[in-house]
């Protein structure tokens, strides 16, 4: 049983773990340096994803309360890695901060959170995972303590998310009294499609819409992210965002398959108005963060229509399309973070004439922000590609059409930023930025990642199989 | 009889001239260039002369017909099986009379242009430009293929927009040659209509089995292009028409002729050569090569006769009040082509009946020498006289002997005194209208006696008239353009004897060659009441002739003008086509279709601004439009879609 | 022969000149790199000519087909036909004379010329392609470097033509994404498998039905591309606020997709829906020739006059491709090899001319072949070129469209192919016009009395890398006209392929 | 106590559910608004109860995830006032109305 348990829940403790190490060195009497610190903290934290890879467990724990297979492994090495790549890219942020190891505790508890989500398979245990890597998360926003916006940005996460899943409790309060379980198993079993189920399926599509950022439960996004600290900020809408994806594939294919009727035509709907307004709005956008966010809204969208597809073809370019985007996010993120962590810089203007001072870093953010669009050769083409073809595959071409549409107008302000960085001079522009080698590495990565993964097949021909 | 071994040689020579020229002649062979091309000619001509005894009298008659042999081809853009252009050469009277008549113009515009063009800058460029003309001439009238003869069609009509503009320095250059240019261009937009018709209802290009299948009665081809119609003309008028819209285009016709004077504005061989002798002659050799058709389809026909006897006297009035010498032979070209074209009109098919066919290419022929004479003569005058005004010239006969009897031969040429060539031909195409059509025949009188004169106004005025002082006077000119002069002088006084007829017939038979000596009365007559009247007038300077025009007033106004339809021509293209088609459209694809693009950007731009009150910053209404989110999915699909 | 060669090449051109610092190394590496896609490309058509000598009938040669996503029957699928090798021809003189003529571009050469070489690697990829999928991917990696050459490179509004160029045609590249989609999901290689494969699904009968809702998405996405009335707005803008070489690109080559696409995917593949809308295509076709080529009229910007050209000749290749014959589909496809020639080498020496006078208004420009001759003769070569002068190629082309236009008997055909004949006086008006202001006519002297805006002193003609760049363009026009068999001959197999899917349907009918 | 139908004790959890809505709408402080998402929360656990009790009196799923969110809430509110201290320390003022300098 034992050590079932410690196998099976291999990547839960190796976080645990690491959080407790975290919490002996911060009781521990002697100060550390920064630097050391940040630095163990990431061999750490590579050791961490490393072992995810090797040895990977299929069962089921506390009276199938918590499964894991490789997927589920697979989902969590790409929120392991996500985490580390934040992690290296906030370096010159954080070298300068005094509370780095209450930083990485609360970061690695919503991770653990997350974990558990991916891992649950009871609505008890979902919303457990759910609220541990939601509250911490709202105390993250606030770690630039002394920033207004910072506070700002924190409590409206917090009240937010707490007013969200309030709803998303009534959702499953309902459930649970129509259904009689919490289990997800007997859950499929007892779904028939009735009024009461469908309205809360539409709570539960509710919260997990608001985790996603899809419209209308989109409005804390864009506030959050430009108040949070920059590495909040990407780990918000990379590793949050990706995990709460994880859980909806397997939650809308496997669960709610008996009204996957009802949950298609709502998320049809959802899909078009969070393309449509997240495109919209970030047409605007002036605040670097700003614009990610709400081009992070438009990516939900765009994800919502690969979930529509209901096929495998749908869950595998959803679960690959989020790897892409993780590498494309924490690529933008990535630059963003260094300039803002030595300049403070974050507006679009600033980045007027930032290739003429810092070409590498310029081409890093204009790769990822391809990617993001969409452009071959690079991976997100691959990505929406299949997003899309998958949600074609269903046979509803009027939402492809849209969301072909939409990704032209998401190009246009992609292009501005392009444009900006490129094209346009500027007296005061960004300065030559010597950042350390850990962002370095890490922009590496991700652009290594943005060039390789759709032009190598594998990593998509492996979810696929895994989902088959 | 074998051909190829050499015919083809006669228009690639020149080619291989301009190419070399024109690769290295602005640089390297500046001196040489001349010497090159004229050399180069001189074989293409010594060629021609050598084909034309081959093919008349080597090979002669077969079966009592001049034949018509396919000395080259090869297939350069096959279409579809049955509809291929290809490049080749035909041999029949017409096509041999003309490379003679290119060729030895050509030689003599090169040799006079040895002297008249010494010293330009651009003399390699102006040689080549010459060898490139001599070869699309030569191609065209080779051509064996109706749309081989498009191309080569095209290609003089390139040569010639770049030789007359080549003073591109001055403006009125560069305007008149792409006057030339585009209206011959909307000319051969009839022509490769007429081709396609053609060519797709006979299902062939190839010009001997088109004309083989839209002669012969039984074809299936000719009955469903006779029988089919569109606006309820035949098929086949409209694409003669259209075909001889090209021509005409070409050949300077009423009321496509408006570029012709212009063309003036190049070198004078240029017009000598282009614009007197084989360009313009260009639709009439088109119409000739395509008579067979045309005489079965007498709606068009008539179309060629009364734009030709039209153009031929239109052109001839305005002669007379040109003060531009070479704008009045450029007119009295016109008008000669115009005599051409109507021959061609009234012409029948064998025996007496066909005589309109022979005259008009014996016309084309004899006009060949004696206005390719005139221009260069007028080349030689322009040289001394550093003018092209009347009023700046007379008396020059004291200072210029030999271009002085030369002018006078070719001035008794064009008005049809015998025994000069233009006599002979004239009275075969006069003869021929008599046959067929009277009014014609009146037209064509009273032109004839115009024309007379008009030439002997120029005559007078140029040579006699007042006596002019000439200060720096160096002579008549260099040997080189005194020789070409006198070739053509000797030729024009004789080749009128040449018994033309024996050769050239529409049935290809030929006919006996004979003077109607009693019918000549007539035009003679006219010719000399004509040249008197000139004489009378401009023999000596004298306020006679201003009296008259004033007596006239406004006709002579509107002729001087040219009836004003070069002002009816720019009317239509700048008011209309540019304001009234041009401009809207810039404006419709800046405005309205690019607009339209451009408002769909600044509509999503709008209507993002419109909505930014959603995010208003306030969570509590973040929280209301959360449950409003959650209401409005409850209300679609609780109430709605259940 | 190894196609794949094509996109390889060009790729580690690029790379090899990341690592180089001094743009005059940047230059020689591009330059051989260019050089080496041009022996390449010959070497491509020989082996092709001796395969078709040889017998060999196949549909396609030098096919290689690898699985690239086999859950999503996604394959790397690359074959030739001739309509392919003339396109491939073409990016080749384009992409060498591009390359030649940017030799003096000093401004982030490197990044020039590497995003010169990825979009060369982008039209090569995607003539070859024989799978949907990857032809849809090159046909989106040529866009962006198109969007940074002209912002960052450009001249006059660039960022606005820039962001208009990149909009249209991704919106374009949007719907023809649509249109594959629903051509995929259509398909069924008899197991109940759908795939991507244009040769496979060229022999599948896809329902009508189908057909009529995707082929709009397809023909309208490639014909953004290949500037199809009322979405041809970019080409002027994009093409006269490009550089030089970027311009020549884009019209000689970028254009050509759509073209290609229109002609490969929508009318190849879906053939019925193609006779359907037939008339709609020809209508527009029309449209954009004659209104093109009177819109060019009013211009008094060269580039905007070559620009505003371009949509008056693509117009002939949708018009080829409307008219659904094989004669006329040849003639398209030679248009394009014709108007790729003609256009890159237009605006090379618009570009010259442009590098010494800073000027591209008519009006103030005149008399530059007393200065620049060679240039000049460039200048009017390429304007005779795009008049339809016999001898070159544009007559070649646009004759054998209207040959295949006029096969249809009906009067609808006949009137559009008159109204596109009738453009050829219209376009010989404008090009003389601007010959007529710009080269010929006197030299505008400023008040010192010395020719204006003349900046490079004595060495005002062509240097050698222009003379190469317009030389390499004139010998490829010259070819084609003086002797367009060898095309003819090259893309006939191709069209006959189109034929037999495209002619089906009329004898069905 | 089992006489009261289960509708009226629905009744009661779905006004409280209302009410709470209700006051984290329209309160402009920012504990209060807090208080309000208590009351969701409490609604929540009240009808979690009640299915529990009359429903399925076999299982105790519903009681133990009632204890659940109780404790969660409490952790909420205590991250929540936390922050809400910290931004009374930059804003010095816990209206809501305060708190909404990031828009559009």
């Amino acid at each position: 049983m034992l050590t079932e348990f410690l196998y099976l829940m291999k990547a839960e403790l190796m976080i645990t773990i690491i959080i407790f190490i975290l919490l002996f060195l911060k009781l521990g009497s002697k100060e550390m340096k920064a630097e050391n610190m940040l630095n163990f903290i990431n061999v750490l934290l590579v050791i961490n994803l490393a072992a995810g890879f090797f040895n990977i467990p299929t069962g089921n724990l506390f009276g199938d309360m918590f499964r894991t297979n490789e997927l589920f492994t697979l989902e969590k090495n790409f929120l392991n890695f996500g985490t580390l790549i934040i992690s290296l890219q906030s370096y010159d942020w954080l070298k300068n901060h005094k509370h780095v190891p209450e930083f990485y505790i609360l970061l690695l508890s919503t991770l653990l959170g997350m974990f558990f989500m991916i891992s649950s398979s009871n609505l008890l245990m979902f919303y457990l995972g759910l609220e541990l890597s939601t509250i911490p998360l709202a105390a993250l926003c606030n770690f630039d303590l002394h920033q207004r916006r910072s506070s700002e940005a924190a409590f409206k996460m917090i009240m937010s998310s707490a007013f969200s899943s309030g709803l998303l409790l009534f959702g499953i309060s309902l459930l649970y009294g129509s259904t009689g379980t919490l289990d997800f198993h007997e859950l499929t079993l007892q779904l028939n499609d009735n009024s009461l189920q469908i309205f809360s399926l539409i709570l539960l599509i509710a919260g997990f819409g608001f985790k996603i950022s899809a419209v209308p439960f989109h409005l804390w996004t864009a506030d959050v992210y430009e108040g949070s600290p920059v590495a909040v900020t990407s780990y918000l809408s990379v590793v949050s965002k990706g995990a709460i994806l994880f859980v909806i594939v397997s939650v809308f294919y496997n669960v709610f398959t008996p009204v996957a009727n009802s949950w298609y035509n709502m998320i049809f709907l959802i899909s078009v108005a969070t393309m449509i307004i997240g495109n919209l709005f970030a047409l605007r956008q002036q605040n670097m963060k700003r614009f990610l966010a709400f081009s992070s809204i438009a990516q939900v969208g765009f994800i919502l229509v690969g979930l529509t597809a209901q096929s495998t073809e749908g869950s595998s370019s959803v679960i690959y399309f989020i790897l892409i985007y993780i590498f494309s996010n924490l690529g933008a993120f990535g630059v963003i973070s260094v300039v803002s962590a030595i300049t403070g810089k974050e507006t679009m203007d600033d980045y007027r004439g930032f290739y003429k001072t810092n070409p590498l870093l310029t081409w890093v953010l204009a790769i990822s922000l391809f990617s993001l669009a969409g452009i071959p050769p690079l991976a997100g083409f691959f990505g929406k590609f299949f997003l899309l073809f998958a949600g074609a595959g269903k046979g509803n071409y009027s939402l492809i059409v849209i969301a072909a549409l939409n990704m032209v107008v998401s190009l246009y302000y992609y292009l501005k930023v392009i444009k900006a960085m490129f094209m346009d001079a500027n007296e005061n522009p960004i300065e030559k930025i010597h950042s350390h080698w850990q962002p370095k590495i890490a922009m590496g990565i991700c652009v290594g990642g943005i060039l390789i993964t759709g032009i190598a097949s594998g990593a998509y021909n492996y979810i696929h199989s895994l989902l088959k | 009889m074998n051909y190829s071994s050499y015919i083809a040689l006669i228009p690639l020579l020149p080619l291989a001239s301009f190419i070399l020229l024109g690769l290295f002649g602005r640089k390297y062979l500046k001196e040489l260039s001349g010497i090159i091309g004229c050399t180069v000619l001189l074989i293409s001509t010594v060629l021609s002369l050598y084909a034309a005894y081959n093919y008349f009298f080597i090979g002669g008659k077969v079966n009592g017909v001049y034949p018509t042999l396919t000395a080259v081809k090869y297939t350069w853009l096959q279409f579809l099986p049955s509809l291929a252009i290809d490049m080749g050469i035909i041999l029949d009277p017409i096509s041999v009379m003309m490379i003679v008549v290119v060729s030895f113009v050509s030689l003599m515009v090169h040799i006079y242009s040895l002297g008249y063009m010494k010293g330009e800058e651009r003399f390699g460029t102006y040689y080549s430009f010459l060898s490139l003309f001599t070869f699309s001439m030569l191609g065209l009238v080779l051509a064996s293929n109706i749309f081989q003869i498009y191309i080569f069609w095209e290609l003089v009509g390139i040569s010639s927009y770049l030789l007359i503009g080549f003073y591109y320095d001055r403006p009125s250059a560069v305007a008149a040659s792409k006057k030339a240019f585009v209206v011959t261009r909307f000319a051969d937009l009839g022509f490769l209509i007429g081709i396609l018709i053609l060519g797709f209802q006979a299902q062939t290009l190839d010009f001997n089995t088109l004309i083989q299948r839209l002669t012969d009665t039984q074809s299936p081809q000719l009955l469903a292009i006779a029988s089919t119609s569109f606006l309820g003309v035949s098929l086949l008028t409209w694409a003669l028409t259209l075909v001889f819209v090209g021509g005409a285009g070409k050949s300077a016709m009423f009321p496509l002729h408006i570029w012709l004077p212009d063309a003036m504005e190049g070198p004078t061989p240029v017009s000598a050569l282009i614009h007197a002798a084989t360009m313009v002659v260009a639709g009439v050799y088109l119409v000739a090569r395509l008579f067979p058709v045309f005489h079965i389809n007498g709606a068009s026909l008539h179309v060629v006769t009364w734009v030709g006897a039209i153009s031929a006297f239109l052109a001839a009035v305005i002669a007379c009040t040109q003060t531009d010498i070479k704008r009045v032979l450029a007119y009295s070209t016109m008008s000669q082509i115009g005599y051409m074209m109507f021959s061609l009109g009234v012409s029948g098919w064998g025996g007496e009946t066909g005589l309109g066919y022979t005259g008009s290419m014996f016309h084309l022929f004899t006009h060949a020498f004696f206005k390719s004479l005139l221009f260069l003569c007028a080349g030689a005058v322009i040289h001394i006289a550093r003018s092209n005004e009347m009023k700046d010239m007379g008396g020059l006969r004291r200072f210029m002997p030999i271009t002085h009897i030369t002018f006078l031969i070719a001035c008794l040429a064009i008005a049809g005194v015998p025994p000069f060539a233009g006599f002979f031909s004239k009275e075969e195409i006069l003869f021929a209208a008599w046959q067929n059509n009277q009014v014609i025949y009146v037209i064509g009188l009273v032109t004839s006696g115009i024309t007379a004169f008009y030439m002997f106004r120029l005559y007078f005025s140029i040579f006699w008239n007042k006596e002019k002082e000439l200060y720096d006077f160096h002579g008549e000119g260099t040997f080189s353009m005194k020789l070409p002069l006198i070739i053509l002088g000797i030729g024009t006084a004789l080749v009128g004897f040449i018994p033309f007829s024996n050769f050239i017939s529409a049935d290809r038979k030929g006919l006996p060659s004979e003077l109607h000596l009693t019918f000549s009365i007539v035009p003679v007559t006219f010719a000399i009441i004509g040249i008197f009247i000139a004489y009378s007038l401009y023999f000596k300077q004298s306020d006679r002739a201003q009296k008259l025009s004033d007596t006239l007033g406004g006709l002579y106004r509107s002729t001087y003008r040219k009836f004003y339809i070069d002002e009816i021509y720019l009317f239509v293209t700048r008011k209309i086509i540019f304001n009234l088609v041009g401009r809207p459209a810039a404006w419709i694809d800046r405005n309205i279709v690019d607009g339209t693009m451009n408002g769909i950007a600044w509509t999503t731009g709008k209507i993002s601004v419109l909505i930014k009150g959603v995010q208003s910053g306030r969570v509590q209404s973040y929280a209301l439009y959360f449950f409003g989110g959650i209401v409005v999915l409850v209300l679609i699909f609780l109430y709605l879609w259940k | 022969m190894n196609l794949s060669l094509l996109i390889i090449l060009p790729l580690l051109t690029a790379l090899a000149i990341l690592p180089l610092k001094a743009s005059k190394q940047v230059r020689v590496v591009s330059l051989v790199g260019a050089s080496m896609q041009f022996i390449l490309v010959f070497i491509l058509l020989y082996f092709y000519w001796n395969e078709r000598s040889s017998g060999n009938t196949s549909v396609m040669l030098f096919e290689n087909n690898y699985p690239w996503y086999a859950p999503l029957h996604i394959n790397y699928h690359v074959g030739v036909d001739g309509i392919s090798v003339a396109m491939i021809l073409l990016t080749a003189f384009v992409v060498l004379a591009g390359v030649l003529v940017s030799w003096n571009v000093e401004k982030l050469s490197k990044e020039f010329f590497f995003l010169l070489l990825l979009l060369s690697l982008g039209a090569y990829g995607f003539f070859i392609s024989l799978d949907l999928f990857t032809l849809f991917f090159f046909l989106e990696v040529a866009v962006i470097p198109k969007f940074l050459l002209i912002g960052i490179w450009g001249s006059g509004r660039k960022e606005y033509s820039a962001m208009k160029l990149a909009l249209m045609l991704m919106t374009g590249s949007a719907l023809v994404f649509v249109g594959l989609l629903g051509l995929y999901f259509n398909t069924n290689d008899g197991n109940g498998q759908h795939t991507f494969d244009i040769l496979q699904i060229a022999q599948m009968n896809i329902p009508v039905s189908i057909q009529k809702i995707f082929f709009p998405f397809a023909f309208v996405g490639f014909g953004i591309f290949g500037a199809l009335f009322p979405f041809h707005t970019w080409v002027p803008d994009g093409h006269s606020s490009a550089p030089t070489a970027a311009s020549m690109f884009l019209a000689g080559i970028s254009m050509k997709l759509g073209g290609y696409g229109c002609l490969r995917v929508a009318t190849f593949l879906m053939p019925e829906a193609a006779h359907q809308y037939s008339w709609i295509i020809i209508v527009l076709a029309s449209i954009a020739i004659l209104y093109g080529a009177f819109a060019t009229m009013m211009q008094t910007d060269l580039k905007y006059i070559n620009a505003y050209s371009s949509v008056s000749h693509c117009g002939f290749v949708l018009l080829g491709i409307g008219m659904l014959t094989k004669t006329a589909i040849t003639g398209a496809v030679m248009q394009m090899v014709s108007h790729g020639l003609m256009t890159a080498l237009f605006f090379a020496s618009i570009g010259m001319i442009y590098d010494r006078t800073h000027t591209r208004q008519v009006a103030q420009l005149g008399g530059l072949l007393k200065i620049m001759p060679f240039i000049s003769t460039v200048f009017v070569i390429a304007g005779l070129c795009s008049l339809g002068l016999p001898g070159f190629s544009g007559f070649v082309a646009e004759v054998t469209v209207f040959m295949g236009s006029w096969q249809h008997a009906d009067n609808f055909y006949r009137i559009a192919t008159i109204i596109a004949c009738a453009s050829i006086v219209v376009t010989a008006v404008y090009i003389l016009r601007a010959v007529g202001k710009a080269i010929m006519g006197p030299l505008p002297l400023t008040a010192e009395g010395s020719p204006p805006h003349l900046w490079r002193g004595g060495e005002v003609d062509a240097r050698w890398n222009e003379k190469w760049a317009a030389a390499l363009l004139i010998v490829g026009i010259v070819m084609i006209g003086v002797a367009p068999f060898w095309l003819n001959d090259l893309v006939t197999p191709g069209t006959e392929t189109m034929m037999k899917n495209i002619g089906k349907v009329v004898m069905l009918k | 106590m089992s006489s009261v139908p289960m509708s009226h004790i629905l009744f009661v959890s779905t006004a409280l559910f209302f009410i709470g809505m209700y006051g984290l709408f329209t309160r402009r402080n920012m504990i209060t608004m807090l208080m309000a998402i208590e009351l969701i929360l409490n609604s929540v656990n009240i009808n979690f109860v009640v299915f529990n009790k009359y429903l399925y009196p076999d299982k105790l799923d519903g009681i133990f995830f009632t204890i659940f969110i109780i404790t969660i809430a409490a952790a909420e509110a205590a991250v929540a006032i936390a922050i809400i201290i910290n931004l009374y320390r930059s804003h010095r003022s816990i209206d809501v109305e305060n708190a909404s300098e990031m828009k559009w």
